[in-house]
């Protein structure tokens, strides 16, 4: 089984999945994440889906719960990179990703989680 | 036409990419091999989780007027549905999934048969046409 | 087949419909709004339906997949101009169009997305 | 009386723009106008689709007591449909449609009759009364 990486960028943990993922490694990922953000006390994470190119319901549940663990673990998630076709089949799929927030890009993700930590630091 | 296992998480990720050759040689646009794959995904994955394992026949179609398509079945001697309506009722599951197999890929296809018996195994047929 | 132009106006997206909408249209709009949402990095849709004398239940589905789709890549949509004969029908039609922003018009819409834009922004 | 093939999205348009004429013929208000034309935009498509394909006739009828109307019969010979109370649940599918076509049509007219045969096809009649 392949694990995919998590890179520490700042206070932000940047996952970039680069490739075919299986159930197993979904799974090892949520850990391996929520492991790091208590580690590094990291306040933002981007999970960068460019390279991807199908998400099933079980890689949309990933985001869901990554983003609600990572919210309990005081760290706001991200996702970037979403393709188009990803976007409609998701949709007809069902899944509406309540509670994940998206961005186009690494670049606009890194604003909106800089944003956010300003408005939560309240400076 | 191609069969695999469907014995395996690793299974599921093979047959992904069997689907996807398919959808690009009946030349689908990128949305409907993106959604051809997505069923694939789900339905391999139901044949492994709740079929307890079987396999998956890829194949190239043509209707009548000549339009390519691509054909997955799924078979399994799992346990069988016992309640069709209610396994195909969005947001149901039997298990710890989100319910959005079988409904959510319903929409995703152009054609879906679900053949079950219980005690005897699942099969289920789905055909997605290039427009 | 018809297709429906998507104008660019500033990082809006406007989709003004003004044919008879038939099965396929709305299956090609939904997707190459989609592909220039990621391409511009659009923040809003406009869909103004001023024109549309019907919607049944599958156009009605293709403004909720709009907006579902369309919240995946970061951008808000707001459907103007609905007829109230149109809006009854729905209503009797049991179409909801829950998850849907509407605004009267144009104008209205473009406010509606201009105000949600500076609150994601903080600024 | 006017009779249309049903056998192409484009047709579901053309019949439409039928039934809006024949709307303003019975001097409907517009609002009436919009429902019976989305009522044939609903029975069309389900013709088209579940039906195979059929036809959409449109006549303009008046009642014992001189009030105008619109009569639309949409007829195809596709595999008709088993269970009739279940058609006309609202939010049921066999497809991947939002099952509203059916329950919500016959909310947005004053008549409406369905006669269908397991492998013979299905006939759906709808009127509506200018008021
Ligand atoms: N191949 C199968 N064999 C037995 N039961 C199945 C099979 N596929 C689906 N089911 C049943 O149908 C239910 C709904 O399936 P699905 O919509 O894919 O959702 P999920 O897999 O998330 O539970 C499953 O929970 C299971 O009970
Ligand atoms: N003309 C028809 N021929 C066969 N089956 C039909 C026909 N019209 C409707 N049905 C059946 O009734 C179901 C409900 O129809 P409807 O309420 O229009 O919803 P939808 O078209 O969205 O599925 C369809 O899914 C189909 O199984």
């Amino acid at each position: 089984m392949d694990r995919v990486p998590i890179l520490k960028i700042g206070d932000l943990l940047l996952v970039s999945i680069q490739i075919d993922l299986q159930d197993q490694t979904v799974m090892v990922l949520q850990e391996d994440l929520a492991d790091r953000i208590v580690k590094t006390g990291a306040r933002g994470v981007i999970i960068d889906i460019t390279a991807v190119e199908i998400v099933d319901s079980f890689i949309g549940r990933m985001f869901s719960t990554i983003a609600s663990m990572s919210r309990l673990l005081d760290a706001e998630t991200v996702v970037v990179g979403m393709r188009p076709a990803v976007a409609i089949t998701l949709v007809e799929l069902g899944l509406s990703l309540g509670g994940v927030r998206t961005a186009l890009d690494l670049e606009k993700g890194m604003q909106l989680l800089s944003r956010t930590a300003q408005s939560t630091d309240g400076s | 036409m191609t069969s695999a296992p469907v014995t395996s998480n690793d299974d599921v990720v093979r047959i992904r990419q069997l689907v996807r050759k398919a959808a690009i040689e009946a030349r689908m646009s990128i949305v409907d091999q993106t959604k051809i794959v997505t069923a694939a995904s789900e339905l391999a994955r139901n044949a492994f989780v709740h079929g307890g394992g079987g396999t998956a026949t890829v194949e190239l179609v043509s209707n009548a007027v000549g339009r390519a398509g691509v054909r997955l079945v799924f078979s399994d001697t799992g346990p069988g549905i016992p309640d069709i309506p209610l396994a195909l009722t969005e947001g149901w599951t039997s298990g710890s999934g989100l319910g959005l197999g079988l409904s959510g890929t319903r929409r995703l296809v152009d054609e879906f048969d679900l053949a079950t018996e219980v005690g005897e195994g699942t099969t289920v047929t789905v055909t997605k046409w290039a427009r």
